[in-house]
């Protein structure tokens, strides 16, 4: 257990790989918290879908500014260099290509890249999809966090997908709590092993042929540990 | 001489009638026009179909309409929050219909009613459920979705300050859908916070020209700003932090600590 | 001659039938003219295609503003309440319907209302189009000013455009220096005439079966004069 | 930390290459990026594809560069003006070739290049010469055309002010074509009088947010302007108000009296 990732961990070592000057959207959810965890220093322009670049962090209680959320509807700051625009430009800048990178959630991933994210399709839950599928399409990478498994233990890396699709081959690399995994042209290659996990653990666990990339980091998580 | 803006909120609202598409501004209450929704409740109208990114939440304004029975359809993309419960109830009865579109996809198709153009294609939601049943066309090598604008009889947001020419400015995220609404509806209604003398907005920095725009109303400074500079002391719906006994006041309008009078 | 109005007498003819509060458009050339002569104390809103509502007329020579253009690229102000948008923005007023009003000049006007005035179709001419087709379609109304005769003593009002066109039946309304023609679906019919001018004077010099408003005016520029 | 600003011109047009397709913002010469042209021009690409609304005036900037005979393609509304000279002779000795596209398709195009919109129906030029050939549509009993995005490898543009993220300002109608085209190109590379500190821009009147722009070179301030201001004493072209003697040149933009170029 204790080498798995907790979410603030995977949302450290997330906000590890994402290049200083990247313009990058957060999703719902979990990926919120990577913000919490850009390396200082660094200036990463975050975008939030309902209009403005220049995102910051969570205001002190008392100077909540209804004016200012993110697309999680929670109450953000405004950093110098910011900007707003209205919600016809922010999802062209999506699907024009502009993001460099887009963080979501998924409910299952597809070793083709493929990502269903928004409905688990059963017949009495209401549909709402967001921006979440101009988002899978649009950013130049798109990063899923998630828990390999979900609270049943079945694998959320999947052969296909079979809860109704939010973009398809869109997905470029998955970060879960045990591993780092590549969406490649042969399917899902490991990048990075945390902890004890190994190949052959992943392999049972997702039921799915993996392969190892040849520059793969088996203990990484110890590694953002002893920096 | 142009003078759109009007004496209040019920001839701001006047003339729309049962049956209308409205749209309305607003991402969850972020520039969601709470006023005039209210006012439009007052006027009676009915059956209507409402154009809005979300369906409402809380108690006020898009939920009120909902709770209230007033709208046939929505049109949106993200209806279920976790205080929807207005809307949740309603589509649950059967009492309303939902027609939900990919939020790029709704902003696009706005826009494209208010600039003239008949149709366009989109990236987003090809190989979805969404992607059912609709006209799919490969362009240098990618598949897309043919999408059609989507027009209203009546905008209806909110934005910070506005002249006489109907020229609007929006504070911060509250700006979103509202600059596209104004442009696809046949009349545009703003509330805001002030209306200011002509000339007195930046050329430079007006997001809605009064082109866009065909009625004014004045709603008053909301209480987080104080002349448009925020001064804080609210949660996030715009209600005054609880002091360590505050009582809810009856009237909302008294329970105003950081100098707003809305 | 002295019957038909000049550029100015028209100019102003057609500024008379502006009414307070609408959006306009001036073609370049001697729509501009119009400007100069909007009623004194009515607001009428001038769109310039280059990113601008509420344009004043043009500066004192030493007032020049370089950055402060109109459509014939000629120096103009900038009226209280005037706002600046890019070209994408002001051509989706145009093509979504929201000016009331543009004023464009012709070569030819059919009598169902095709509009040529880009081309001569001279194979040896250098094409442009400018913004002529965007406005041709795009304001809710589309009056021509011109000459009735071109300078070699043909009619611009046709039975059909001989030059390429700019758009399909998109005038409303022609003001020429002899009479003021609507688009009907008759074809022309005459609204007012200038002068001495008659009916039959028109149809002989337009070749065209014209008709008569029932509401028409025989001497507006009388009239006009005599405000 | 994010500094896209550049030291000099030269580096601002570095490795454009030959064969590649530019933008160019303005209107004729207002919003018109002649310094960065001027750079081009001394760096020595050939054979470009300019897309800009004009194809140059007088005999700088644009015009300059169809003079040195670098222009293979111009794309464009509105090449025909009376100071239209170099490319008039360019077009008529048939050492280039032009694509004559309405303005507002023109835009719409650059804009749908920088959206990501696979295309759209405009309903400009049809029944047109322009028309001929292309897919034409019926939707909602209008007729309409299909267009394609247009894209460009590098866009050169010019802003009033911008700061090291590249967020950009303009002014007045020299804004223009800039704000598409620098979403609609690979590199976009703005030049402006003068770079202000991060933060100092308002956040709700930045035209063309930093992220569709990669360099940024300051030029120094227009001599009509002071502080940003405007101070007069200039002709349309900028050059200083001729004294009373004043000799009109022998070419023929002094024959222009009555302004129109249609």
């Amino acid at each position: 257990m204790t080498d798995r990732l907790d979410r603030d961990a995977l949302a450290r070592r997330v906000a590890a790989d994402i290049p200083d000057g990247a313009y990058v959207n957060l999703g719902i959810g979990a990926p919120t918290l990577v913000a919490d965890h850009l390396p200082p220093g660094s200036e990463v322009i975050l975008h939030t879908e309902n209009g403005m670049l220049g995102m910051g962090p969570a205001p002190a209680p008392g100077d909540v500014d209804p004016d200012l959320i993110n697309a999680g509807k929670l109450a953000v700051t405004e950093l110098p260099g910011a900007a707003y625009f209205h919600h016809a430009d922010s999802f062209g800048m999506m699907r024009g290509g502009h993001l460099d990178l887009c963080i979501l959630g998924a409910f299952q991933v597809s070793q083709t890249g493929d990502l269903a994210n928004w409905s688990t399709g059963a017949p009495d839950a209401i549909p709402a999809v967001g921006g979440a599928m101009d988002l899978a399409i649009g950013a130049k990478d798109v990063y899923v966090m998630t828990d390999l498994l979900t609270k049943g233990g079945e694998s959320k890396l999947v052969e296909t997908c079979t809860y109704p699709l939010t973009g398809v081959g869109c997905v470029t690399r998955v970060y879960t709590d045990r591993a780092v995994f590549d969406v490649t042209p042969e399917g899902f290659a490991v990048r990075e092993l945390f902890g004890t996990t190994t190949l052959d653990e992943l392999r049972e666990l997702t039921g799915l042929r993996l392969s190892m990339l040849p520059t793969a980091l088996p203990t990484a998580s110890n590694t953002e540990e002893s920096r | 001489m142009i003078d759109k803006t009007v004496a209040d909120l019920r001839e701001a609202v006047a003339g729309i009638t049962d049956g209308a598409t409205v749209m309305v501004g607003g991402f969850g209450r972020a520039g969601q026009p709470v006023e005039l929704i209210d006012a439009l409740i007052d006027a009676g109208a009915s059956e209507l179909t409402i154009v809005s990114n979300n369906a409402g939440g809380g108690d006020l304004g898009l939920a009120r309409l909902i709770a209230e029975g007033r709208v046939r359809k929505v049109v949106c993309s993200f209806p279920r929050q976790t205080d929807s419960w207005h809307f949740d109830r309603a589509y649950r009865e059967g009492r309303l219909e939902l027609e939900l579109v990919p939020q790029g996809n709704l902003a696009e198709r706005i826009r494209a009613a208010g600039a003239g153009i008949g149709a366009f294609y989109s990236p987003t939601a090809v190989g979805t459920p969404l992607a059912e049943g609709r006209e799919h066309r490969e362009i240098d090598g990618r598949t897309y979705l043919l999408e059609h604008p989507i027009r209203a009889d009546v905008a209806l947001i909110s934005g910070l300050r506005a002249d006489r020419w109907g020229n609007v400015v929006y504070r911060r995220t509250a700006r979103n859908f509202s600059p596209i609404m104004a442009t696809a509806a046949t009349t545009t209604v703003v509330q805001v916070d002030e209306i200011v003398p002509l000339g007195t907005l930046d050329p430079e920095a007006i997001v809605t020209p009064g082109i866009f725009v065909d009625r004014v109303v004045a709603v008053g400074v909301r209480r987080w700003l104080r002349d448009g500079e925020f001064v804080g002391g609210v949660d996030l719906q715009g209600e005054p932090l609880a002091a360590p006994t505050a009582a809810p006041a009856a009237d909302p309008a008294t329970a105003s600590i950081a100098g707003g009078d809305r």
